[in-house]
């Protein structure tokens, strides 16, 4: 099955194709990126990724196939426990039929992510650019700065199709996030810039915003440090902040 | 023995007086820890009787076998074996997480926010005119917090309970809001909002609030402002009631932001009412040795911090960890279901003076000696403040120290570092 | 049935217990489920009779306790369970802070027949 | 084993020696005449040879970094180098005790003291001190706004000071007595702090002045082996250079043949002159002179590196100002009746005219400033990592270097400071007393500093000639400073071409004097003073059992 070319990528042959072959018995830490794809697979196969305590060739944990030398990675069966894929990736592509586990696209800087299944925490965290979409629902921390970090989301976009948890774009500084789901509680919380949408419900908004647009489509409550306007609130005034939260249009 | 520390609760009382049989200054919770009772009998393997060393040998080639050992518990246990703890956890590539992972590690994550403009219980006891306690029931879980620290407590500048004022704010009526002043029920899951509006009004802008927020009126609201910022010292003490609860993290790290402003016109600290003896000494032994406190991999030979992922609850539920060394704690009877569920599929090593839920689904038990009555060292009060705790009685059985000592020497000795 | 908030928490007689989990008075101290008078009369129990806690992380059997004297001390619509091995049947994992969310969890409450389980078998010891 | 480090150049000041080809033998931990059999021998040709730096003021363990690393998960991402079997070592600028034992080594360092510790959590200052590897210790119990102190000094009551301060010590373990903002941290309990030397503090009516001169007197006569050391009120504030020379020539009224009377610790928070942020400038000339006139004085640094550091003291006011200034995150700690302390993190940027004065403010008194009077400091890590002495070092030693930095720095520094102005060098043997034998004089450590028979068997190898290199090549010295050939720790071999190898335990020195004076004096007072604490009198302090290697030091 996995040879087949992927539906969507019509005309672009597919390059590395990965599968687990084993029930992993800890979560697995692949930093792999679109890059390695464009690797002789010699090279590939021996890729080293952090399974526990020890450094494996990536063979050892997946069934791996090599079309050709574009930088696209596609990611076959359950990656729900592969942690770090797409850290820091700056182009290339990474589809994953499936879900996908935490940190995925963390520190993304360019390139697209599409996640057919559903993605853990900690999507996108610290994005600087390019693009990442979800079919199914995401974990918490989406778009969120690492603990004791300043900056969350400085830019790109991520879309997540179903729902999204806890914690969404803290202190973000740029890019675009929608939800077209529900959310859970907390979105935007000391946001300085950037656009949040949630189309469908969610709890706190906009704890010490101070910049930046939230627009949200269903039910949600504001965090009483807002001024109601004609179209919504404006606020933290508890930090002098000018962030604005709509009712989605 | 006088002068004894109790080895409950974060208190860490150091009155008692303790003839070997009956105590004196103890509340109820002490004096159920410091009365005779069932105790492990010996080390245990797969249900069979070995001794300490054997025992030892096992679980160390359990552990040392294991892609990433969980090593848990801790917070009642002293620092020197606390200290073996996060090495051997070093030297294993495995995990270092403490009990304030289902508790006060909230709190932790809202320093890293935030900070922490705290003080000694002693300010409270010296200085507080203002007392809060905010989701915390000192009264059942800290028996003694309210004479000895807090509320009828006779400090150095601020005599006793008649010059204090009194705040309790809790779901429901403790009994400790009945020592209270002033009593705020709030609906639960508003704290985060409440501590917000609270600011919104000290910092002038009243019109943000609307009418009720977590089901307390405005009026109430500014009412409790006012009190707030009249106190000439303030001392908020909270507990598991912000950090169990909704919005967890951000609820403690907004009321730091509140005490933050509250100090912009007088003075306040906070404290978080921590449960076990020792948990703040399991925190800070962890962050000098490795630099985080809790939820700590070293999978990768040096210390990481990822809370949402290595706090045992979680490496358990996520199926990230394959084997797991419980000391001085009792995740079984504590955890949720599922985490509960992926121990019994694990092999669980525990040490532990007595036999509790955990013990059920351990495969090897190692028993310990008693801290603070059969074995010495430091531990850390609520505060802070380090006490050492004494040994008052001889045992057969191995301290925490001695038990892990061994295993880490095996530890370094079979990775031939 | 009614909707109820769980929250879950430290108590005396919990404490007192804690390093004698495998005696009858861990059990007493810990599977209870304290409920406003109230919401005890919507599901037609008594104290001492066994109520169902389910929320969406699971459900467990307990005792029923009036929550005592003053009509404030658990609200309408609130349930309180000591915390140990029984309130953690219903209680899931954590809001992405990595620490459980204890309390405030949504769930309902119904009367039962069904027997309070001995310690052993929430665990479902495999081994 | 015996070691012989042959044929190096030695620099070693204290004894005369400037430059010398010449064999060092260690034998059991000390340096010996000669050692003629079973001597591992170490070829040091033309390499400079020295004894082991002495850093007197770092905030290298306690509650204060302890909580700084908790709040501070950002610092603690980066990854040392470490070697097989050694632990793993983290931090950017704040670190891990082992990674503080390891970076000190990996710069020829073998002695820090810890100058800031509160008496009710010095149990915890202990368990980091005797948790970092390596080198040797001691710790300085804050003084400066202790209820006690302050009811004796507006009493003038020095003889029972003297009993308090011996007391102290005991229970502390600790070496000396550190005052830190004295009366202001007190004053801050209600929200105040105090701005003058002449400011009554709230509830004593006693002075900074007062409090300073009264502990100078009871150090004084105690005759421990370090001064009274002393962080200055209004630390941080635009003008405060005035306070600090009022502070300094407050060591006139006291004598000492051994060492001065006062030193004034990381001094150029205090060098400011100016009346705001926007006309802040440089003191540092000024103290300067003052400290080199008089006799009894010597300070340290404080140099501010651009980058990141953690603001960490006693001085609770001051941290919440910085708190509001910089927009950061606080952590404060209000501790009963003793003192307080606070914590900021911070960025000193080259592009701000501010961080620039400061950072050229701290130069120019390493460079005007007599060598056997002050000692290199960061203020660790106040001003930035200890780990950046070389640097300062090499700033010091070479001005083409600093003419290269300065270009980095603010304009402002032109305008505000001298530093532009300075030709000065300072040569390989000033550089050896301000990291060698000036701490180790003004802590009265005589068996430190120096390389002669009976001192401490701590060496450092650099790759450097003493006799033959070239300023001008300032990217030589930082790479020899900061890459000992050979770091040797009581005769054990550590750090070999820059890297640990080996990990040996130091010692932690305390300082008894309760022979000088009688505990009776103030047992009263202590009864009466430890109902209004939470502890226990017979739970307070440390006993010497608990400690892995103390050393006591009789006074006297």
């Amino acid at each position: 099955m996995a040879s087949k070319p992927v539906a969507g990528y019509g005309g672009v042959i597919i390059l590395l194709v990965m599968k687990p072959r084993v029930d992993f018995e800890v979560n697995v830490e692949a930093e792999i990126t679109p890059e390695l794809a464009a690797k002789p697979f010699e090279e590939i196969k021996q890729f080293k990724v952090y399974y526990g305590n020890r450094l494996v060739p990536l063979e050892e944990l997946f069934e791996i196939e090599k079309k050709g030398d574009d930088e696209i990675l596609i990611l076959e069966g359950d990656f729900s426990r592969v942690k770090w894929i797409g850290k820091s990736m700056e182009k290339g592509e990474v589809v994953i039929k499936g879900d996908i586990g935490a940190h995925c696209g963390a520190f993304m800087k360019g390139g697209k992510i599409t996640v057919e299944g559903n993605a853990d925490d900690w999507l996108g965290a610290e994005m600087e650019g390019g693009e990442i979409a979800v079919r199914g629902n995401t974990g918490n921390l989406v778009a969120c700065p690492y603990w004791g970090n300043l900056k969350g989301m400085k830019g790109g976009r991520i879309t997540v199709y179903g729902n999204a948890g806890n914690y969404i774009g803290e202190k973000m500084c740029g890019g675009e996030i929608e939800i077209r789901g529900d959310a859970g509680d907390f979105v935007g919380t000391e946001m300085k810039d950037g656009k949040i949408t949630i189309h469908g419900n969610c709890g706190y908004v906009g704890g010490d915003m101070k910049g930046g647009e939230i627009f949200i489509g269903g039910s949600f409550e504001v965090v009483p440090a807002f001024i109601k306007t004609d179209d919504g609130f404006i606020g933290d005034v508890n930090v002098k902040g000018k962030g604005k939260v709509k009712a989605l249009k | 023995m006088r002068n004894a520390i109790c080895t409950f609760c974060g208190n860490a009382c150091d009155d008692i007086e303790f003839d070997g049989f009956v105590g004196k200054n103890l509340c109820p919770l002490g004096e159920a820890k410091f009365s005779a009772k069932q105790r492990i009998e010996g080390p245990v393997v797969n249900g069979e009787r070995v001794s300490y060393e054997e025992a030892i040998d096992r679980a160390v080639e359990i552990l040392v076998n294991a892609k990433r050992p969980l090593l848990y518990g801790f917070a009642s246990t002293v620092n020197e074996a606390i200290r073996l703890g996060v090495i051997l956890a070093e030297k294993l590539g495995g995990i270092y997480d403490q009990c304030s992972s289902v508790c006060h590690a909230p709190s932790t994550l809202a320093m890293i926010e935030e900070g922490i403009p705290g003080g000694t219980l002693g300010q409270a006891k010296n200085r507080a005119d203002v007392v809060v306690f905010w989701g915390c029931n000192p009264v059942e879980a800290h028996p003694r917090h309210p004479s000895r620290y807090s509320v009828m407590a006779k400090g150095f500048l601020t005599k006793g309970r008649q010059y204090r004022h009194v705040i309790v704010v809790d779901v429901r009526k403790t009994a400790t809001a009945y020592l209270a002043t002033e009593f705020y029920q709030v609906k639960p899951g508003y704290d985060y909002a409440i501590f917000s509006a609270l600011r919104s009004i000290i910092n002038g802008h009243e019109d943000a609030v609307p009418d009720e927020v977590g089901g307390v009126s405005r009026e109430k609201l500014k009412e409790f402002a006012d009190i707030l910022v009249n106190g000439k010292y303030g001392v908020i003490f909270y507990g598991l009631g912000l950090t169990h609860t909704r919005g967890s993290d951000r609820s403690v790290e907004n009321l730091v932001k509140l005490v933050q402003t509250l100090n912009r016109h007088t003075r306040y600290i906070i404290q978080p009412m921590r449960g076990h003896f020792n948990v703040v000494g399991a925190s800070a032994v962890a962050a000098w040795e490795a630099g985080y406190e809790y939820a700590i991999d070293f999978s990768r030979g040096h210390s990481r911090f990822f809370p949402s992922e290595f706090t045992a609850v979680e490496a358990l539920i996520r199926r990230d960890c394959d084997a797991a060394l419980i000391i001085a704690s009792d995740p079984a009877a504590h955890f949720p279901k599922r985490a509960v569920e992926r121990l019994t599929e694990i092999p669980v090593i525990q040490i532990d003076p007595h036999p509790n839920i955990t013990t059920l689904i351990a495969d090897i038990v190692i028993p310990s000696a008693l801290v603070g009555i059969e074995a010495e060292g430091t531990i850390y009060r609520m505060d802070g403040i380090p006490l050492r705790v004494k040994k008052f009685k001889e045992t057969e059985y191995w301290s925490d120290y001695e038990i892990l000592k061994l295993m880490l020497d095996k530890v370094i000795r079979l990775k031939g570092e | 049935m009614v909707d109820v908030i769980v929250i879950t928490g430290r108590t005396t007689e919990q404490g007192v217990s804690i390093d004698e989990k495998l005696t009858d008075e861990y059990t007493k101290a810990v599977a209870l489920c304290e409920m406003n008078e109230e919401d005890m009369k919507a599901i037609n129990v008594k104290e001492g009779d066994r109520v169902k806690v389910k929320t969406d992380s699971g459900e467990v059997v307990l005792f029923a306790k009036k929550a005592v004297i003053k009509d404030l001390e658990l609200p309408e619509g609130v349930v309180f369970i000591p915390m140990g091995p029984y309130a953690n049947q219903v209680v899931g994992r954590s809001n992405g802070s990595g620490t459980p969310q204890f309390k405030g969890i949504r769930g309902s409450v119904e009367a039962t027949h069904e027997n309070i389980k001995p310690v052993e078998e929430l665990l479902k010891v495999v081994k | 084993m015996a070691l012989q480090i042959k044929n190096g150049i030695v620099v070693d000041p204290k004894n005369g020696i400037s430059g010398e080809k010449m064999d060092i033998f260690i034998k059991d931990g000390k340096i010996v005449e000669e050692v003629k059999k079973n001597c591992r021998v170490i070829d040091a040709t033309g390499k400079l040879v020295v004894a082991g730096g002495i850093d007197l003021h770092a905030h290298i363990a306690g509650c204060k970094i302890n909580t700084g690393r908790a709040m501070r998960p950002e610092e603690m991402r980066f990854v040392r180098r470490k070697s097989n079997g050694l632990r793993a070592a983290v931090g950017r600028t704040l670190l891990t005790s082992p990674a503080i034992g390891y970076e000190y080594a990996k710069m020829g360092y073998t002695t820090a003291v810890d100058p800031a510790t509160p008496s009710l959590y010095v149990i915890h200052t202990h368990e980091e001190l005797d948790s970092i590897p390596i080198i040797d210790k001691a710790t300085l119990p804050l003084f400066g706004n202790w209820h006690q102190v302050m009811r004796y000094s507006a009493d003038k009551d020095i003889e029972k000071l003297k009993s308090f301060v011996a007391w102290v010590l005991e229970r502390t373990k600790g070496y000396g007595v550190k005052l830190v903002n004295p009366g202001g941290v007190e004053a801050w309990m209600y929200g105040g702090n105090v701005h003058t030397l002449d400011d009554a503090v709230p509830g004593f009516g006693v002075t900074p002045r007062e409090i300073i001169t009264s502990l100078i007197a009871a150090v004084e006569e105690l005759n421990l082996p370090h001064s009274a050391h002393i962080h200055c009120n209004n630390l941080g504030m635009p003008g405060n250079y005035e306070t600090t020379m009022e502070t300094i020539k407050l060591a006139k009224g006291f004598e000492n043949r051994d060492r001065q009377v006062l030193h004034v610790t990381h001094v150029q928070f205090n060098a400011y002159t100016g009346s705001s942020w926007r006309d802040i400038g440089s003191g540092a000339e000024e103290i300067a002179k003052l400290v080199n006139r008089i006799e009894s004085v010597t300070i340290d640094m404080g140099q501010p590196i651009f980058g990141h550091a953690t603001t960490m003291t006693a001085d609770c006011p001051w941290q919440f100002e910085l708190h509001k200034l910089a927009k950061a995150k606080w952590c404060n700690r209000d501790i009963e009746l003793e003192t307080g302390g606070g914590i900021v993190p911070y960025v000193y940027r080259a592009k701000n005219a501010v961080n620039s004065v400061q950072w050229a403010t701290g130069l120019e008194l390493g460079l005007l400033v007599d060598a056997d009077k002050i000692a290199i400091s960061t203020d660790y890590p106040n001003g930035g990592p200890f780990n950046s002495y070389p640097y300062i070092a090499t700033l010091l030693m070479s001005k083409k270097f600093r003419d290269e930095e300065m270009k980095k720095a603010h304009p402002y520094i032109e305008k505000a400071t001298s530093l532009p102005s300075i030709d000065a060098e300072r040569t390989i043997e000033d550089i050896v007393k301000m990291t060698r034998v000036t701490p180790a004089r003004v802590l009265g450590m005589k068996n430190k500093g120096h390389l002669g028979t009976g001192a401490d068997g701590d060496v450092a190898v650099y790759d450097i000639n003493p006799m033959d290199y070239n300023s001008s090549n300032f990217q030589a010295i930082l790479k020899a400073l900061k890459n000992p050939l050979y770091t040797i720790k009581s005769g054990e071999i550590v750090v070999k071409d820059g890297d640990v190898v080996s990990e040996v335990w130091g010692r932690t020195y305390w300082v008894d004097v309760r022979d000088k004076t009688t505990t009776e004096l103030i047992e009263r007072d202590l009864e009466e003073y430890f109902n209004y604490y939470t502890v226990n009198r017979e739970n307070y302090g440390v006993e010497e059992r608990w400690l892995q290697n103390p050393l006591r030091v009789m006074a006297g």
